[in-house]
């Protein structure tokens, strides 16, 4: 039958079959272990069970992601996003906890667009110096990446801020349609920003600038414009995920809040088929890469890993993933296919 | 401890009459140890002590490398709390050879040649572990929500290889061993923050079988795993009873609207002490190498008592 | 010449009507070598034999797999069927180390050095000389200066090669090669931005080479140039092998024949007349330079540029064509002076800024600043329109697809699937796709640095008519090659350029090649006699 | 741009007036110099900082982030990054202080703690080389391994009072007033062989051009993946005797050492002047870079009036300062 040996080629080649089939192959650890890992009731009007737990919690990471996906794109990496969802999160809390009326949905939106706005900035600050000042991507954004975590910290003078506010807290405990509304969120970021380089030429000077920066240029590409909005972007998204956190506990750490979340963020990007090196990027993948990491984070405690070797684990995983990644693993499962190899000149053809 | 011998009287010791004091704090991990900061720069400041203060970000080489600047700067006593028990026999040499007195505050070091410093003043870890197991044991009844004469406890342990972590869950291991009904049945690290803890517990819940008693490390775990619990449709507090340590503002809070059931004490406010201790050693006093500072625990009528003035 | 004359002595016939040396065995033989990329059929049971002492001639369109069966070869791509005997035993190269170690040496298409490095580094990276283990850096740059000036290159060893024109990186490139002691040597388009001084020096080299033994392949889209160095060829159509010949027996038009499977018309036949009606300078320039110059590349310089016009830059390699190339479309900024487009007088101080006002450049250097390798042919040939438009309004499917198609066409790109990833493409090829990325934009100014490198010969006269046709619609065109007689044929209007500056400029009436070289040498000699008279 | 070419008219004087260094060496240069105005600066604001051993125990006590930036130089030279060696530290103070605790003796112990970094590093190449896996994932797979052995060993930390251990970790070079410990020593003894082995050795040659281009490298037959490989081992090797110098400096075994030093070692690394994309960049300039973040410290830890978060601040604005004071001392004509 031609028809479906095309299509399981084209299941066979398709980027995403490897990133999916890891997410798969965690989740079926998880069920081996707990067998009613996947059970879902429904608990006073909303869904409630492990996976619900893990897309909610997954929202946090994804946004993070996002960001950094666009970033990546352009052959930049931003460091600063843990602090920048701290900043957010102190400027949202503090804005709360100050206002008049503490519980009020005006209180919490005018708190969260100012505290956004902020990231914005902050976003566009790296972006300042990458593409204007030129610094390199990982310099110019350690920069914020220390001073962040003091600014959220003397934001909220070192104290845990704990706020009430039902809207706020509902950003990640909220359920819309019994789902959670920080999924819907996440989500709603990602079919944003999927629409925004998927549906305008955005993706593809993105993609251009991060492949070869003097040829975009030449071509005349706005590359700063670009480098510039991305950062900006990765800013904003930091910003969105910094208030997720702090309302899934209604209230900030501004030491503890985000933190190391940029090398989960990567690490998603990477899963998802995103190259390091700059250009092509998926969304989707990155989708499916913060799911992973999601998942991956549920299973320690859910298969009951010891605390003492959450490492190992996590080292054993991410050098499974990267190996089933791996085109040369690949080439392995494709026996009777034996491409020509091209060793290295894939890479860096610019 | 909590502020009772505050000022420090007339000035002493040292040329001009001023003390300096080069203090090296591990980080600002916590709101815990922010308070414990605060306190110490307010109280140096009180008692008329010109402080020098350093965080060294959770780095222990950080810590090492403000204790070897406040040697070159000449200060007259040097305090500090040390990240980990060990490996501060070179520095603390340098400054002996330099005749600055040395006092620890909040942790030990395992120096075998006590002469390195002159005082350690802090709570002991184990201790609370131990605290906070006893009432588990001294509670059994109450605490087996569903009777079933089977105790099933999860603990929420500290950042993984930190001291307190450690310690915590050493003591607490130790007390219920009298109990056999008593069991941990599932421990798992939420790196002491609300975060953490809330993820944890939510795994812990989903696991299905029935938790009477939660022992969180620290109150923000604690804090954390609350809203985990409300989430599951479950009353903290009754359908699982829940014990922490630290005792900071909002567990006392929680632990007063009967979301927590007890809290062990260990107090951030070491400035007062510290500061005497400081004068003393530098008038040439005795002090006694162990210092334990003034702890307590709560319950939730204590709390309710205790929480209109509570400091941090 | 004589060595020719033995050559065709020791020959007798052999069964395919070719003749080999007789007692010679060859040194390589590749048989029956087949490589597939994906669905694209590169190689097709290719064969190839190389005999000691002899250039032999790799031909063949764009794309046509020269490249490739070079690469099969050295061990860059791993071979799907068929067998390679090396000194008459089965021998693959898993590497081009491999392939080195057995003394295959290769230039390969692209530039493929380094241009963080010095260009001594450069020329001897892997066998550089030590001394107690430890690299003598003297006697590198030392050996590096020799190899340059036997090559007639003048240029510090010592300096980065990042700071070269493209071409001065491919001549440190045939230098590197040369340099070994290599039973092969494998030169793929190594001539494409040389000028005729250059590769007078590269043949004599080559004829050194292979009277000691060399067996040397040459690849080349010159037809003249094949015919004065190549003694054997063999030739290749869409990956297939059409025939091994002798190159004093076949015509050039039965040559074009082989390569492209049907006559060429109109070959050498571009007889551009001279416009007059622009040639006169009548009416207001499109672009107008004023002094633009930059300290260390070229001197201020004055430039206009009239609607319908074709001005040629004449020049040999380093004498600044592709400097002011730059400035006039602000790839680089100027130090002084400044460009008017249409009516509005600037300095420029991006491309974006001509872009605005509707002029195009064409990079020299197509891998490092024209190709984004690992996006698709079709997002290259829209990347200067869609730059243009802005990111918010992507160009419509069906305007992508229609303008794709059509110049996928109108330029013969192989192959026509614009889903293929630019990296992909044969070297002309990529080339034509990055001219279709500049008519796209339909400009008022097009400035084409080496358009035709490494183009073959089909595919360039079919430029060359693209131009022509573009300049008589209206389009200002300004065109440099290296290749002198394509500028000439071209051009309306010949600005010279020596030494970073501009040293003449006249309409192209009667000018031939040897009028140019005048010119540049006269210029040289009134400057030789102005030094003694100081 | 590169240096004048004097034509033999002119006087050595003019030559040495209008020598001007070659490019590539400006970040360095712009490095050094500021690294000596930030100390100017804090001489002139602090009482005792002025005081050379200020700068004799910058080498001291950064001497293993020395060792770790130097390691960290040869993977970003060819373009690569390496997550792993905060972990790695960790793992050999954890190693070194078991194998004591359980008799070893203390130059097997050594020698334990270098071929496990070694290894481990070893590992990352192969599977960055011949696995085409990402240099970031792959290391930060290694970040985790060697974290989780750390606390496989023990999570609680384990002191070191081996006399050998402890005699070597005391022993000092005294210039007068002045000391120095001799780990500051193989410090700077590890910065001068791994400059020679980059600037004088085919392997080190074969670093920059593969940061310059990898199938270019390649293509011209050099070693690329004996060397990719090999970059990888020497930062792993590198990673595991700063772990070693870590152990003498901290005596003590802790699976919570050196957490997030690979930023320190990495910013080190580009602070100096190295481009993150490979191919450019010097292990001198890696040693001023450590010491630029040790000065940073220091001038914080002298000022001593900052709050915890200020600190945080202010590193930041110093950072800041002078990467973009840099880049504006190096920039060429755009
Ligand atoms: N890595 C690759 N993947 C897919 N297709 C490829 C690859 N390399 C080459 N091709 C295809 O193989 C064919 C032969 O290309 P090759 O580069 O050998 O041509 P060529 O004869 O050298 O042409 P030119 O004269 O333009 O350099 C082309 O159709 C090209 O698109
Ligand atoms: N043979 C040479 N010797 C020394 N320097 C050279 C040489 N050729 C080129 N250069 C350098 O190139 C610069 C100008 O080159 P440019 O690329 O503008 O020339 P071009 O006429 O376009 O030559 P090409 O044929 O290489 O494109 C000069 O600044 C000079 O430094
Ligand atoms: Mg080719
Ligand atoms: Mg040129």
């Amino acid at each position: 039958m031609p028809e479906t040996a095309t299509l399981t080629q084209r299941v066979l080649r398709h980027p995403l079959l490897w990133p999916v089939l890891a997410l798969l192959v965690l989740l079926l650890i998880n069920v081996l272990v707990k067998p009613n890992f996947f059970d879902i009731r429904m608990q006073d009007g909303h869904l409630y069970g492990n996976l619900v737990d893990i897309v909610r919690n997954s929202a946090p990471v994804l946004l993070v992601a996002l960001g950094m996906t666009l970033v990546i794109a352009t052959r930049g990496i931003d460091l600063s996003v843990g602090a920048i969802a701290a900043i957010s999160a102190a400027v949202a809390c503090t804005r709360i906890v100050g206002a008049g009326d503490e519980g009020a949905l005006t209180t919490a939106v005018l708190a969260c667009t100012y505290a956004l706005a902020v990231c914005i900035v902050l976003g566009a600050w790296n972006g300042f110096l990458v593409s204007v000042v030129g610094i390199q991507p990982i310099i110019a954004t350690l920069i914020l990446m220390v001073a962040g975590r003091g600014i959220s910290m003397a934001i909220t003078d070192g104290q845990i801020t704990t706020v009430r506010n039902g809207w706020f807290s509902d950003l990640a405990s909220g359920y819309v349609l019994t789902v959670p509304l920080a999924f819907i969120i996440a989500l709603g970021v990602f079919a944003l920003t999927a629409l925004l380089t998927r549906r305008t030429a955005l993706g593809m000077l993105i993609e251009a600038v991060g492949i070869n920066p003097e040829a975009s240029r030449l071509a005349g590409v706005r590359s700063r414009t670009i480098i510039w909005t991305v950062y900006a972007f990765s800013g904003l998204c930091a910003g969105i995920a910094g208030l997720v956190i702090a309302a899934n506990t209604n209230s900030v750490n501004a030491n503890s809040l985000g933190l190391w979340i940029e090398l989960d963020a990567i690490l998603a990007v990477v899963i998802g088929g995103t190259s390091l090196a700059g250009g092509r990027f998926s969304l989707t993948g990155t989708l499916v890469g913060a799911l992973f990491i999601a998942t991956l984070a549920r299973t320690i405690p859910n298969i009951g890993i010891p605390s003492e070797l959450n490492y190992l684990f996590k080292a054993v995983v991410v050098i499974a993933v990267c190996l089933l990644q791996s085109p040369k693993v690949r080439a392995l499962f494709r026996v009777h296919r034996r491409g020509p190899s091209v060793p290295a000149l894939a890479k860096g053809a610019a | 401890a909590c502020g009772s011998d505050s000022a420090g009287g007339d000035a002493t010791a040292s040329d001009d009459g001023s003390i300096t004091m080069g203090f090296a704090q591990v980080g600002a991990e916590s709101g815990w140890r922010t308070a414990n900061t605060t306190s110490i720069q307010d109280s140096a400041k009180e008692a008329g002590i010109d402080l020098k203060f350093t965080d060294a970000q959770g780095k222990q080489e950080n810590q090492i490398q403000a204790i070897r600047s406040y040697i070159q700067q000449k200060v007259d006593v040097i305090a500090f709390s040390p990240v980990v028990e060990t490996g501060w026999d070179a520095v603390l040499n340098e400054a002996k050879a330099a005749g600055i007195p040395v006092i620890l505050t909040d942790r030990a070091v395992d120096s075998k040649d006590t002469s390195l410093y002159k005082t350690f003043l802090g709570s002991d870890f184990v201790v609370e572990g131990q605290k906070a197991g006893q009432w588990v044991v001294d509670n059994a009844d109450e605490a087996d929500t569903d009777g079933d004469g089977k105790i099933n406890v999860v603990q929420l342990e500290g950042t993984t290889g930190a001291a307190p972590a450690i310690d915590r869950g050493e003591g607490f291991a130790d007390s219920i061993s009298a109990d056999p009904s008593i069991k941990v049945v599932a421990s798992q690290t939420g790196d002491f923050t609300r975060d953490g803890g809330k993820q944890v517990m939510e795994s812990f819940l989903q696991s299905g079988d029935h938790i009477d008693v939660l022992f969180a490390q620290n109150d923000d775990m604690g804090l954390g795993a609350i809203e985990a619990i409300e989430a599951a449709g479950l009353t903290p507090g009754k359908d699982i009873k829940i014990i922490t340590v630290d005792a900071v503002h909002d567990g006392m809070q929680a632990l007063s609207d009967g979301k927590i059931n007890f809290i062990v004490e260990c107090s951030p406010l070491l400035g007062p002490q510290l500061m005497d201790l400081a004068k003393k050693v530098l008038d040439g006093e005795e002090v006694e190498p162990r210092i334990l500072t003034e702890e307590t625990t709560f319950d939730q009528a204590q709390a309710t008592e205790a929480l209109p003035d509570r400091q941090y | 010449m004589e060595r020719n004359e033995m050559t065709q002595m020791d020959l007798e016939s052999s069964e395919s009507g070719t003749r080999v040396p007789a007692d010679r065995a060859p040194v390589i033989e590749m048989r029956d070598i087949s490589i597939t990329f994906g669905r694209v059929r590169a190689l097709d049971e290719v064969s190839l034999r190389l005999y000691p002492g002899e250039v032999h001639a790799l031909m063949g369109e764009n794309g046509a797999g020269k490249s490739t069966l070079i690469k099969a070869l050295t061990g860059v791509y791993s071979i799907d069927a068929g067998t390679v005997l090396v000194g008459g035993d089965e021998h693959a190269f898993t590497s081009p180390a491999a392939a080195q170690a057995a003394g295959i040496s290769t230039v390969y298409q692209e530039v493929n050095l380094l241009p963080n490095l010095t260009v001594a580094e450069n020329m001897l990276l892997g066998r550089e000389p030590r001394r107690f283990g430890s690299i003598n850096v003297r006697a590198m740059n030392r050996r590096a200066r020799e190899r340059l000036e036997s090559l007639g290159i003048d240029i510090d060893p010592t300096s980065d090669l990042g700071e070269h024109p493209i071409a001065i990186q491919q001549l440190v490139a045939i230098a590197r090669a040369v340099d070994v002691e290599a039973r092969v040597l494998i030169l793929d388009e190594p001539t494409s931005s040389l000028d005729a001084d250059e590769v007078a020096k590269l043949f004599e080299v080559m004829r050194r080479l292979r009277d000691q033994g060399v067996a040397i392949v040459f690849v080349s889209h010159f037809l003249d140039q094949v015919y004065e160095i190549a003694d054997r060829m063999t030739i290749l159509r869409n990956g297939a092998l059409v025939e091994e010949r002798m190159v004093a027996e076949t015509t050039q038009l039965q040559l074009v024949k082989l390569m492209i499977g049907r006559e060429l018309e109109a070959l050498e036949r571009l007889d551009r007349e001279v416009s007059a009606t622009t040639a006169d300078e009548s009416g207001t320039p499109v672009l107008k330079a004023v002094g633009i110059g930059r300290k260390g590349s070229l001197e201020a310089t004055d430039l206009e540029v009239y609607e319908g016009e074709v001005i040629g830059l004449a020049g040999l390699l380093g004498s600044g064509r592709t400097e002011l190339a730059r400035l006039l479309f602000g790839a680089d900024t100027a130090d002084t002076g400044e460009v008017a487009i249409g009516s509005s007088r600037r300095k420029l101080r991006s491309p974006r800024h001509a872009i605005d006002r509707n002029v195009a450049f064409s990079s020299e250097d197509r891998k490092a600043e024209g190709i984004v390798g690992d996006l698709t042919v079709a997002d290259n040939m829209l990347l200067a329109l869609q730059a243009s438009r802005g990111w918010l309004r992507p160009i419509p499917q069906a305007t992508r697809n229609q303008l794709v198609e059509q110049y996928m066409a109108a330029l013969d790109i192989r192959p026509a699937d614009p889903t293929a990833l630019m990296r992909n493409l044969s070297g002309g090829n990529q080339q034509k796709v990055l001219l279709a990325r500049w008519l796209i934009t339909q400009p008022d100014v097009l400035i084409l640095d080496e358009p035709t490198r490494g183009i073959d010969i089909g595919a360039k006269a079919q430029i060359q008519a693209k131009v022509a046709e573009l300049a008589a619609q209206g389009m200002a065109v300004v065109f440099i090659s290296a290749e002198l007689e394509e500028v000439l044929r071209l051009s309306d209007r010949l600005v010279v350029m020596r030494d970073r500056r501009k040293i003449d400029e006249r309409p192209n009436r009667d000018v031939s090649v040897s009028d140019v070289l005048e010119i540049i040498a006269g210029e040289a000699r009134s400057e030789q006699e102005e030094g003694d008279r100081a | 741009m590169s240096a004048a070419t004097a034509s033999p008219a002119v006087s050595l004087w003019d030559r040495v007036k209008g020598y001007s260094p070659p490019s590539r060496f400006l970040p360095v240069i712009a490095t050094l110099a500021l690294f000596v105005g930030l100390f100017a600066l804090g001489g002139v604001r602090y009482e005792g900082f002025s005081d050379p051993q200020v700068l004799l125990s910058l080498l001291i006590d950064n001497a293993f982030l020395i060792v770790l930036a130097v390691g960290m130089t040869f993977v970003i030279l060819t373009g690569g990054i390496d997550l792993s060696v905060g972990s790695v530290v960790a793992l050999s103070t954890m190693i070194a202080a078991k194998t004591l605790e359980m008799g070893w003796s203390p130059y097997l112990s050594m020698a334990a703690v270098l071929a496990t970094g070694t290894l481990l590093g070893l590992l990352m190449g192969l599977l960055v080389h011949y696995f085409d896996i990402q240099p970031f994932i792959a290391t930060l797979a290694g970040l985790f391994l060697a974290r989780g052995l750390t606390y496989l060993i023990s999570v609680e930390s384990i002191s070191i009072s081996d006399p050998t251990f402890t005699k070597l970790a005391f022993k000092t070079v005294t210039f007068g007033d002045y000391y120095l410990r001799w780990t500051a020593i193989i410090a700077l003894a590890t910065v001068a062989i791994a400059a020679y082995v980059l600037a004088r050795t085919r392997f080190g040659r074969t670093v920059y051009a593969i940061g310059g281009n990898e199938s270019s490298a390649m293509l011209m037959g050099l070693r690329v993946a004996f060397t990719k490989v090999g970059v990888y081992v020497i930062s792993g090797f590198c990673a595991s005797l700063g772990g070693l110098l870590f152990s003498f400096y901290i005596l003590s075994g802790n699976s919570l050492h050196a957490i997030g030093t690979e930023l320190d070692a990495i910013a080190a690394v580009v602070i100096g002047g190295t481009l993150l994309t490979g191919g450019r960049g010097y292990v001198v300039g890696s040693l001023l870079g450590v010491l630029v973040l040790g000065l940073i410290r220091v001038l914080i830890s002298f000022d001593g009036t900052l709050s915890s978060y200020w600190i945080r601040i202010i590193t930041g604005a110093l950072l800041l300062v002078f990467v973009v004071v840099q880049r504006f001392a190096t920039r060429r004509q755009p």
